[in-house]
């Protein structure tokens, strides 16, 4: 048993093109995302080697905790939107959090 | 003689096809090219302090005219080949100008003292959004789906735009004089930071062969013939519009650039389903070492020419 | 049956401003974690965008691989001592890790 | 039950010495991975502090997205490779990812 | 005239407040920023090699207590608005000081050619610590939780300080024989690299609108009379100690300047439950453009009427 | 009396021991070295474009073979105390050659008026190589595991090579007055940006203390009495060669420095039993301050008595 006492949340991931950086963080936060975190990152796929030498092949790397229900929205709303045109990928994981009322 | 600075870009060329190891460090590049801009800016800004700025207006209408007559030129000729969001998406990109080429032509008319005028730079900055605008219509129609708001924002407050009509307005408030401090940073150090850019330049144009070569033998002639086609276009205009021969030319430089940084950022955005890679082999992997390798030289060769200046 | 194997740990996330990073990392150590991962972050929470633009809007993430116990010891000291005045998310989900001794 | 359908896969985070990136992500290619994702890090371990200060102490995160069995014949081939001579850490957890297909 | 250097701060705030795309790298600001530090404790350090040292210790005291005067009377004034750890915090950033602001006070002075002392740069060095200590006392008292080894550490040994006194220590074994090969890159950019940071304090102020709107006035007024107050301490403390109406006033714009970086990273830590947003919108979002728009010409007006120099 | 580049890095030695929170953003510090390596290639690119370049080839033989004796002599001394892997690493760390040193050494002769011959930057481009190849052969032999295709790309394809040749090949074909326009940038703010890049290589050294502390005296011994040793090596090359006293004086100053950029690198990966700690705390906790503190002009004394020129 838990000496705290953690909630489940559900963590999404995104990789995909920095050029689509502030248009995707519009449509977390319209589609009620309470928070996300970004970081810069390069990577391979499907599309290429995005090596992040320059603006134009450079990734980020989105990160969202919510709930299940969110977070497959969320997803959903990626692969209708943006899986076709653009380098991206996004998977979800399970994970524990204080303070569920904050996701 | 090939201009230094050039060579430059021919080292980083050589560098990236011989995949050498050396990069420069992304903030480098971005540190530099806000220094170009603002010093292209601030020139320019110094110049038209000395002038009327009213006469000037008809010569913007003249050079949007002339970015939109290129973009429906360039889309006519890639609609024969592409679908339409790639032939729309690459015609923008050769309609709007690249600061880079730009920037290449100032320092070859500079070692050569040869004038231009200084509202060029405002060229510049008003050529770049109109064929965005265009290019956008010509792949979607005006769609519910477009945020106009949003695009017209980036657009006109891009960092490009507002760095050089910033300078601008700072190089005509503050004149020569109130200049001169800051001289040693954004005029001095002009040729050597354009010299650097363009290594970095060279190693993102080697980055384009794999894409070229796949592409194949269209694409290299659009890449060639588009800009050669488009400085005529801003040799007329630049002739009509009564430049002197060093403005010809860099109004046809100014013509037969293509963007690779305003463009392909909004068009992925607007017209998602583009292939970026096909527009940036094109413009980048053989416009823009044409241009700056062999087409300014000639341009100038034609210009002087047409505006009656020594060649 | 793994191929491998590997034994269960915890993965630690915590997001936070990176005005704390050595206060932190100190807060990490002294209570018994034997390694830690940082990578420059930005993003949005209750606490508003924090967009890197300069040190003091800048975030950090820190991962940290530890046992179960020594995760939540570390949980309810970030709960305690930072989540109150401090931009901060943390939360945890369980990951395979050979070596787990080293953990 | 889940409104998309999503499909497990498995997530290996290896967090190594930036000196071997190129090394490392060829191993990764020749192995299977279809694709990868890298950001920049700092760290501590075993191995001491790795500030980043300087190329020779900077660290990478490299994630993969893959079936399990290709992430435990990953584990095992860096196990073997390169656990012994450098600094590394490396640990699975399980994903959902949409078009599995591409994992 | 309007200095160019602050022709740059309006731009940038101009483009902040437009929602421009406009982004500097942090590393540019960085870099930027050490090379502005050195050259300050450069020149300050070449200066005081023509002295003797030993007279100028009372000085030092003077303008410790200075900076502390200006951190009891800002938080006795933002006590009556504010909880104790918000004042207190706020209060530090007021007494402390900002090496931005000296910086366009230094090249507002060399532009007017108006001479100033060399210690000037060491007032800098030495009033940013104390403030902060009391503003942590002042908030916290001498509780057992303060890490005081810690804090002393990062504030003797913060970036600021080491880069300032470590330049003034080079260029005082140096010399100005031995400074001169270094002198194009130190001295000759220093008012460009002075503009391209500007630009950037330009966007961060324009950052700072929203917080400052949902302030409210008080917040206003308070950042715009409390640099006013100071300043004429700092000039009566100027001018008690016998300085040059430079000097004067260049004292008068450290004493009117407020800290936005090591004041607010110190008291992120030490005094956690201060709101920082608060406090910067105060420094940058009024002091800071105040001071260097309008209050640099004000306090040398000043400081020439009581230095007894030519305005 | 001490140069005001070196002044730097003593300053960011003090300041890394006194473990301030004083860090340089690492992208200035790859710019800086990407200004300096290509600065040092265009000077000496400048000087061969004036001299015939066949009757160099054998003086490129020499410093090949005096590369290799330091390592082989490296080698034997340091088996004695360490694992073979280690021995081989480290021997290849102090038959290579460092940038940074060379630098310092330019630096102290034009300060001093002193001539060199402008091959000398193609000295430090070749000798850098061969030692790794011969480190990698000590390390493990001649077995199937070296992928020997990679690592010879990496080392002459590598970034300091590139920039180094690259940078020589343009001095070479531009000339001085192709230069000229870009000497603001690389030749003006040379010392300048030696400066700043010194003061970062004080804050690595520093970083070196802990671990020079756990390897203790051998190592230390090693490091001042291996860069001694080679520079005589130099200085018998050098005069054998026929170069003037300040020729001489920058190849012994090549033989007695130590490699810490692309020798660590390419040991990493080829070598990946070795400890880099160990080589490190040697190469930049005692070699490299030891030559740019109090080798340098030892060696120019030396240097002045055997090739001839006043000291
Ligand atoms: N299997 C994978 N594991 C981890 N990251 C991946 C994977 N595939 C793709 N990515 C990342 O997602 C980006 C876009 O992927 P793609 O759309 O497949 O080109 C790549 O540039 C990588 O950074
Ligand atoms: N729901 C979330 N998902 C991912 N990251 C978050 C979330 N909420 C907050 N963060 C990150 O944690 C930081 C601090 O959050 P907060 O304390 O809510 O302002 C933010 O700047 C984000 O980087
Ligand atoms: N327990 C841990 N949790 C998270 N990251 C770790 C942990 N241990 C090591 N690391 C990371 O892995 C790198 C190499 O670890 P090591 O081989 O233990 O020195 C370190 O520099 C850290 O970035
Ligand atoms: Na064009
Ligand atoms: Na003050
Ligand atoms: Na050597």
């Amino acid at each position: 048993m838990s000496s705290v006492s953690t909630d489940k949340r559900v963590m999404l991931t995104i990789v995909t093109e920095s050029v689509i950086e502030n248009a995707l963080l519009a449509d977390l936060d319209r589609l009620g995302a309470r928070g996300y975190t970004v970081t810069d990152a390069r990577g391979r796929g499907s599309r290429g080697v995005r090596d992040a030498n320059w603006d134009e092949a450079a990734n980020i790397r989105v990160e969202v905790i919510c709930g299940r229900s969110l977070a497959e929205t969320l997803l959903a709303h990626l692969q209708e939107r943006y899986y076709a045109n653009y380098a991206m990928v996004a998977c979800l994981h399970e994970v524990e959090v204080l303070r569920p009322e904050k996701f | 003689m090939i201009d230094v600075v050039v060579l430059f870009f021919l080292l980083g060329l050589l560098a990236g096809l011989a995949r050498s190891e050396l990069k420069l460090p992304p903030q480098l590049y971005d540190s530099l090219s806000l220094v170009l801009l603002l010093a292209i800016g601030l020139k320019g800004g110094e110049g038209l302090a000395q002038q009327p700025l009213l006469p000037l207006l008809p010569q913007f209408g003249a050079v949007i005219l002339l970015g939109i007559a290129q973009t429906l030129l360039a889309y006519a000729v890639l609609r024969r080949r592409f679908a339409r969001a790639d032939a729309a998406a690459t015609a923008a990109h050769y309609g709007s100008v690249s600061v880079a080429t730009f920037a290449v032509g100032v320092n070859w008319l500079n070692a050569r003292a040869i004038d231009f005028e200084p509202q060029l730079p405002i060229f510049l900055a008003i050529m770049e959004v109109p064929p965005i605008v265009l290019g956008i219509l010509l792949a979607r129609g005006i769609r519910a789906g477009t945020n106009w708001r949003r695009l017209g924002h980036e657009a006109f407050f891009g960092k490009g735009v507002v760095l050089l009509l910033g300078g601008m307005a700072i190089g005509w408030s503050a004149g020569p004089v109130g200049l001169a401090p800051i001289k040693p940073l954004f005029f001095d150090l002009f040729k050597g930071a354009l010299a650097i850019f363009l290594l970095e330049m060279g190693l993102i144009v080697a980055r384009q062969a794999v894409e070229l070569r796949r592409q194949g033998l269209f694409l290299v002639g659009f890449g060639v013939l588009m800009p050669v086609v488009s400085a005529a276009l801003g040799i007329g205009c630049g002739v009509a519009l009564g430049l002197s021969p060093g403005g010809v030319t860099l109004l046809a430089t100014l013509a037969a650039s293509a963007s690779y940084i305003a463009v392909p950022a909004t068009m992925r955005l607007a017209v998602p389903e583009a292939n970026p890679a096909l527009s940036l082999a094109a413009v980048l992997g053989v416009t823009f070492p044409f241009n700056i390798l062999a087409g300014i030289p000639f341009y100038h060769w034609l210009a002087a020419r047409f505006a009656g200046g020594a060649p």
